[in-house]
């Protein structure tokens, strides 16, 4: 069902184990059902916390009554907002004024601001009984009104989330690049599009969030065992919050069941698990269920993009665009507004424009918050990017394709600087393009409507692209907030050799099935000359373990970039000490006669001279009396890798914000029946440039997941309030996710454009499917011949697009 | 969700409006009352069990009288728990004389569900609340009856 | 109530509520972690085991029904440590990322090729379509099953 | 993932089980729990007893009567109809059936749990009315049959009352059956369905439109349509489908049944 062509690759791939579909090494433990996940964790007395959670979307809360659930023989306690407040500091806002007033707790404090916030943590002996007590809690609101749509946020007397922040505006930026006016003025006409939506959703990974903390008194540290994916955020926000030192905070994970960008901001909740582990002097355990998690748990930006007007020559070049994109951040900024700059990293999309003007708002409404979500932020405007394609193709009557063509920046043109000073590293998205389209079999298109139509159907094609652009420099934030002191990046690998020669990596991730244990091993046993078999790499993330700096963890596609860039520094630091060691050791050789080879490392002249990891390893670490007194070697290699990236300029918006853009085009086909609206997809075809690829199927796998994803979101899954703010997908009842009986045919290509910045040719990736959500719109749009102005096509909407 | 209609009872407004205004009345029109507690002249709670084929629903029910003009018009705000989600209710009653002393009631209530019960879950409540508007109906017919006797 | 199990084998005796659903007896009961939870509402099949031969979601089932009965999951497959062909078979295709779906997903795969030992590719989707998988889009795990049946 | 508490019963026998039920007044019958269990998770539902039917063997198994009548135990799995050799004799249903929910679901969820659920987007409710079932319920009283299309009464409301359980389906003989539906991914969740049978004229049982099925009749398939939009619909409107679209596809699935009912 599935076939990968794979186009000359530009240049020669690297003899070794890097470049190879190395079989993961994670995979017997999750096979034989042996992975640890958060909620297999368990310690003795430890109690179960179930959250009490709010039923109305605003409402003041004028009292609450814990005392009939701590009556219960088997609660063991309970927390409520009042409590948090006088324990904790809210939490820390990225944000400028206005949104930085506000006042965020991980309990509702006085006000609950969406369906599903919690408002009171029960823990008990039992998970059962922990929820019997939740029912117990007597809380009182007094209901107010609800915003539910963005666009009301700013109406005169509309309500108002945070009156600490004068009204609902949470952020606003204008951005500016080139020179608009002369563009309009250049142009044979200007295409205006009134309104685009890109609807909420997120990638809804199977295993919810979780915890089960510990406190030592003793100490007055925490152990934090979560699936969350970023502790290092989680760190940032928790420590001041708690007012204590980030190494009281001690998180570990090994396996997490999905992530995808939804697992970053779980704070608050892990918060009030600290502070009942330390009230109750027990271990507290916190699952959260599917109907929490889709209540309360990082929605993704819901986006729209109002007045947009794109500058157009005849012939299909496009000079420029403004547009105002308005951003729904939910009740709370838990990672915003960081939304309204990430987009920026890939201001032009693919496309040659070089004027630009896009004033972004940020609302807060009663709604859950949003966070990160496979392809933040970028998603929503390279949707509209593509959207505007399409749309002036429409207008104009030119082909997409041509359209694209016509104005994607060329291969020759990389490195190149955008309008903004980002620098997209390498590609060629012609050649990406016309791969793609011949895996659909484009050619044989007009035929295949024919077909379509003599059955009542109508074909559609249409094509979608991302950029995934991986490794923030987080100096971005400071577009958002001048005065925050964030920039660069980082990622911390280290790599031993322990006392009877086993090589150890310990890495700063904390991935979510993304394979970096055996990408790692690829990389490392490269560098040393092992199999990949011998490299053992420690499952997991443990902060105590010191192999984490302040950006540590898996988000972003950044590992084949950061994380591998640390493995290799810290493995060739390794094998440079190795050699040192062994040169003392032969008696003086210099390290250019000495290499890695076979587990061992010998004379290049003499294999017979031959010192295996395991002498090297017993004699650093047990064995070393008479070693020369100047030998700096301990065989434990810890290694920043540090990308290279400046602070952007503050005023002009303007600077590189990404390192790397690996680059998707997918090509969707679509047949839509007529008479109902529904519509199947037939045919799909996605092509992938992510430079060197360490592991081409664990590369194809992240391509195939991100497509599920965005075939996902494009026609079924969607988080839908109704006026009153209550959630109308709870749960995978509602909220449909595909199954195997879902998906198309898909066809999977890629062509290899090396990075020229990262050290190993490599980009980060993992985040394509934005593009298969345009691939869908488009090929609607082409299906029926009416402009689509949402992300989301379920099928009443493409009949009612054909009602037109 | 909005349920109106219009009902004729052949008996005077003040018996209509005293039935109306009686919670020991009004609990007898419920359908499954199990308890009824009186807070006072304003506030009353019902357990209520509601049949249906998946099993009983318990709820427990808070109702407030909210307005009243004597003898014609009263609002009453009645919220429902305890089934993974709260029905809100805003009821409210217009009496006015009908041809042969009877009396008309004009009555509408704006209906709310409250929480995560998607779809499913509306379907279990929608039907509910209408089943409960004509039981009450039904039963209002009975109790008016019944005071028309205690009078007569 | 008592219940008395087979699990994998070995028998279990514990005495549970009647309101414990069967996927939270043999998680927190008995420590088969194996099985997972993604969901509250029946679809997603991380929690399905084999009972008496019959593929089951283990979360619309009480602990107490299950009594006598005798329940195969994932911690039952292969034996001494070693992986079944299946198994051998997703780590090649690529079948798993994350692998919180991959027990359930295994067990709806052996109750197929039980049952079916060379199934097409719309019975291999047929008999998946009770287990959702955020991570790989389904495609390798339908490859890597197909692999086991054409063999 | 959490219930309430529950008692739970085990009856040996039909007589134990109605027994069980006439005692305990919050006691409700447990077949497939493929819905309840998921509604007593969300504690919408919370039965204080469950009286367990599974193992009551005298309520599963299909039967075919020289007649071509089918008997449907209560009880029968989907799985266990799709495999029924005698089944086949009204080959519609076992085709249905392969389409509800998935492996798992079919393996333990019940024709009498679909019927007596009677979600509205449920596929066995109209499909049984469309085929002219009938069904027999047993309570104190002994037995009754009721036509199917009389048992539905409402959402998750039949003609089943308190003590009383649905034993049995009776399908007549016919083969010119059609099923149609426009469902939330492929095979999934009804958004809108339609069963039709041919039988001389044409029933359709249109489901997802109302509280239970709606019957149309017409003299042939292409009479259908304008028979369903005769029958002045209101559908409910949901995150789903607004009930303006809800309408419309019902004449466009009515007649599709038809279609295919008049074809075989």
């Amino acid at each position: 069902m599935s076939e990968t062509t794979l186009a000359p690759a530009p240049v020669e791939v690297q003899k070794g184990w890097g470049g190879q579909s190395v079989k993961r090494k994670e995979d017997k433990r999750l096979l034989q059902g042996e992975g640890v996940f958060v909620d297999d964790v368990k310690r003795h007395g430890m109690g179960y916390l179930h959250f009490v959670r709010s039923p109305y979307a605003h409402a003041h809360i004028t009292r609450i009554d814990v005392s009939a659930a701590e009556a219960i023989d088997g609660v063991y306690g309970t927390l409520t907002g009042e409590e948090v407040a006088a324990l904790t500091d809210p939490f820390f806002q990225i944000s400028s004024a206005p949104g930085a007033n506000i006042k965020d707790y991980s309990l509702a404090v006085g006000k609950v601001r969406y369906v599903g916030e919690p408002v009171v943590a029960v823990v008990a002996e039992t998970r059962e009984l922990a929820r019997d007590a939740s029912e117990l809690v007597e809380v009182d609101y007094e209901p107010l009104d609800a915003l539910v749509d963005a666009r009301r946020a700013q109406d005169p007397g509309a309500p108002v989330l945070h009156d600490d922040a004068g009204g609902n505006l949470m952020w606003k930026g204008l951005y500016s690049w080139g020179d608009l006016e002369s563009a309009f003025a250049e142009a044979d006409r200007v295409v205006k599009i009134p309104e685009l939506h890109f609807h909420r959703f997120n990638s809804t990974p199977l295993e919810c969030d979780g915890a089960l903390v510990e406190f030592n008194r003793g100490v007055g540290q925490w152990t934090i065992h979560t699936n969350n994916q970023f502790p290092g955020f989680a760190a940032i926000m928790m420590g001041p919050a708690m007012k204590v030192g980030l190494d009281k905070l001690r998180f570990v994970t090994q396996d997490i069941g999905g992530g995808f960008g939804n697992k970053i901001t779980s704070h608050p909740q892990l918060v009030v698990c600290c502070l009942l582990a330390r009230k109750l002097n027990r271990p507290v355990q916190w699952t959260e269920w599917r109907t929490d998690f889709h209540l309360s748990m990082s929605h993704g930006n819901e986006r729209w993009f109002h007045d947009t007007e794109v500058a157009v020559k005849e012939d299909g070049t496009l000079l420029g665009f403004r547009t105002k994109a308005l951003d729904d951040a939910g009740a709370w900024l838990r990672y915003e507004p960081l939304g309204g700059v990430i987009w920026a990293q890939v201001t032009p999309g693919m496309y040659r424009w070089r004027h630009i003007e896009l004033e972004f708002t940020q609302v807060a409404t009663n709604k859950a918050p949003v966070s990160p979500n496979r392809g933040y932020s970028r998603m929503q405007h390279l949707w509209f990017t593509e959207r505007v394609m399409d749309i002036v193709a429409h207008e104009l009557g030119l082909d997409p394709v041509e359209v694209r063509k016509r104005n994607y920046i060329r291969a020759e043109d990389m490195p190149y600087e955008t309008p903004n000073g980002c620098v997209y590293d390498s590609g060629d998205y012609a050649a990406m393009l016309d791969l793609a389209l011949e895996l659909v079999g484009y050619d044989s298109m007009a035929g295949r409507r024919a077909d379509a139509e003599a059955r009542g159907k109508r074909l559609g094609v249409g094509i979608g692209s991302t950029l995934d652009s991986g490794t923030n420099n987080f100096g971005q934030s400071r577009l958002i907030n001048p005065e925050l002191q964030f920039s660069g990046n980082n990622e911390v690998a280290t790599v031993k050799l322990d006392i009877f020669g086993e090589i150890v990596v310990t890495l700063g991730t904390t991935p979510q099935g993304q394979g970096h244990e055996t990408t790692a091993a690829q990389v490392v046993a490269d560098i040393l000359g092992c199999s990949p078999d011998d490299v053992h790499v420690r499952a997991g993330h443990d902060s105590y373990w010191n192999s984490h700096a302040g950006f540590s963890g898996t988000y972003a596609s950044q590992f084949a970039v950061t994380g591998l860039s640390a493995v290799k520094g810290a493995t060739e630091m390794l094998a440079a000490e190795i050699k040192k060691l062994a040169g003392a050791v032969f008696g003086g050789v210099p390290e250019e006669a000495l290499e890695l080879a076979d587990g061992g490392v010998r004379i290049k002249d003499n294999p017979d001279a031959f010192l295996p990891f395991m002498a090297c390893g017993a004699i650093i670490n047990a064995n070393n009396a008479g070693l020369p007194e100047d030998l700096d070697v301990t065989l434990n290699c810890r290694y920043v890798y540090r990308p290279p990236f400046e602070v952007p300029d503050v005023e002009k918006k303007f600077g590189n914000l990404t390192l790397t853009y690996a680059a998707q085009i997918h090509v969707a086909v679509v047949e839509v029946d007529l008479e109902t609206g529904s519509y199947e997809i037939v045919d799909y075809a996605a092509v992938d440039d992510c430079g060197k690829r360490i592991n081409p199927q664990i590369v194809e796998g992240q391509v195939m997941g991100a497509t599920a994803q965005a075939l996902g979101a494009a026609v079924h899954e969607t988080f839908e309030y109704d006026e009153d703010g209550n959630l109308l997908t709870p749960n995978f009842y509602d909220y449909h996710v595909p199954h195997a009986l879902d998906m198309p045919p898909l066809a999977t290509g890629a062509i290899e454009s090396p990075s020229p910045f990262t050290p190993l040719g490599t980009k980060g990736m993992g985040e394509g499917g934005g593009a298969g959500i345009h691939a869908i719109c488009a090929a609607i749009q082409d299906a029926t011949g009416q402009v689509v102005t949402d992300s989301h096509n379920p099928f009443q909407r493409v009949w009612e697009l054909m009602q037109r | 969700m909005n349920v109106s209609g219009e009902r004729t009872f052949a008996a005077p407004r003040d018996t209509v409006w005293h039935v109306l205004n009686d919670p020991a009345s009004m609990a007898k029109t419920m359908p499954g009352v199990e308890s009824f507690d009186i807070h006072d002249d304003k506030r009353w709670t019902a357990n209520v069990k509601i049949p249906l084929g998946l099993g009983g629903l318990k709820m427990k029910v808070d109702m407030e009288k909210v307005e009243e003009r004597e003898p014609e018009f009263a609002k009453l705000a009645v919220k429902g728990n305890g089934v993974g989600a709260i029905m809100n209710m805003m009821t409210s009653f217009t009496l006015a004389d009908a041809a042969g002393g009877a009396t008309s009631m004009a009555w509408a209530a704006e209906v709310k569900i409250l929480g995560p019960v998607g779809s499913m879950g509306q379907r279990v409540l929608q039907p509910i609340v209408n089943q409960q508007v004509q039981h009450v109906l039904t039963a209002l017919d009975g109790q008016v009856q019944e005071a028309m006797g205690k009078t007569a | 109530m008592d219940v008395t199990v087979t699990v994998n084998g070995e028998t279990y005796e514990r005495e549970v509520e009647p309101r414990k659903l069967l996927i939270h007896f043999l998680r927190d009961d008995l420590d088969l972690t194996g099985s997972h939870i993604g969901c509250d509402t029946g679809n997603c099949g991380a929690c399905s085991v084999i009972v008496d031969g019959t593929l089951l979601k283990s979360c619309m089932l009480l602990a107490v029904q299950a009594d006598g009965s005798s329940i195969e999951t994932v911690e039952g497959l292969g034996e001494d440590g070693e992986l079944t062909r299946l198994q051998r078979a997703f780590n090649e295709h690529h079948a798993l990322q994350c692998g919180y779906c991959t027990p359930g997903m295994l067990m709806s795969a052996t109750a197929l090729l039980r049952e079916n030992p060379s199934p097409s590719e719309d019975e291999i989707k047929k008999a998946l379509q009770g287990n959702i998988c955020r991570c790989t889009g389904y495609w390798n795990i339908v490859e890597a099953v197909k692999s086991v049946a054409d063999a | 993932m959490l219930l309430r508490e529950v008692e739970y019963a085990k009856p040996g026998s039909v007589a134990e089980a109605l027994q069980l039920l006439a005692a305990n007044e919050g006691a409700r019958a447990l077949a497939g729990g493929q819905t309840l269990v998921n509604v007593m998770k969300a504690r919408a539902a919370s039965p204080d007893m469950l009286v367990d039917l599974n193992g009551l063997e005298e309520l599963r198994g299909v039967e075919l009567a020289g007649d071509g009548t089918l008997t449907i135990g209560a009880m029968t799995t989907y799985t266990e109809l799709m495999r029924s050799a005698e089944a086949k004799a009204r080959p519609i249903l076992g085709e249905v059936c392969a389409t509800i929910a998935d492996v798992q679901v079919r393996n333990r969820g019940t024709i009498g749990g679909n019927v007596c659920s009677n979600d509205p987007t449920n596929h066995l409710p109209p499909l049984m009315v469309a085929v002219g079932a009938r069904m027999t319920i047993v309570g104190a009283d002994g037995e009754r049959e009721v036509p199917a299309e009389e048992f539905f009464l409402g959402v998750y409301l039949t003609a089943v009352g308190p003590g009383e359980l649905l034993t049995r389906i009776s399908v007549p003989a016919g083969k010119k059956d059609g099923f149609a539906a426009v469902t939330l991914g492929a095979e999934g969740t009804c958004i809108c369905n339609a069963a039709a049978t041919v039988n001389g004229s044409v029933r359709v049982a249109l489901g997802c439109v109302d509280a239970v099925p709606v019957l149309v009749t017409a003299d042939s398939a292409g009479g259908v349509a304008d028979a369903v939009r005769a029958a002045n619909l209101m559908p409910p409107s949901d995150v789903h489908a607004s009930s303006a679209y809800r309408t419309h596809l019902a004449a466009v699935l009515a007649t599709r049944a038809a279609e295919e009912a008049t074809a075989r």
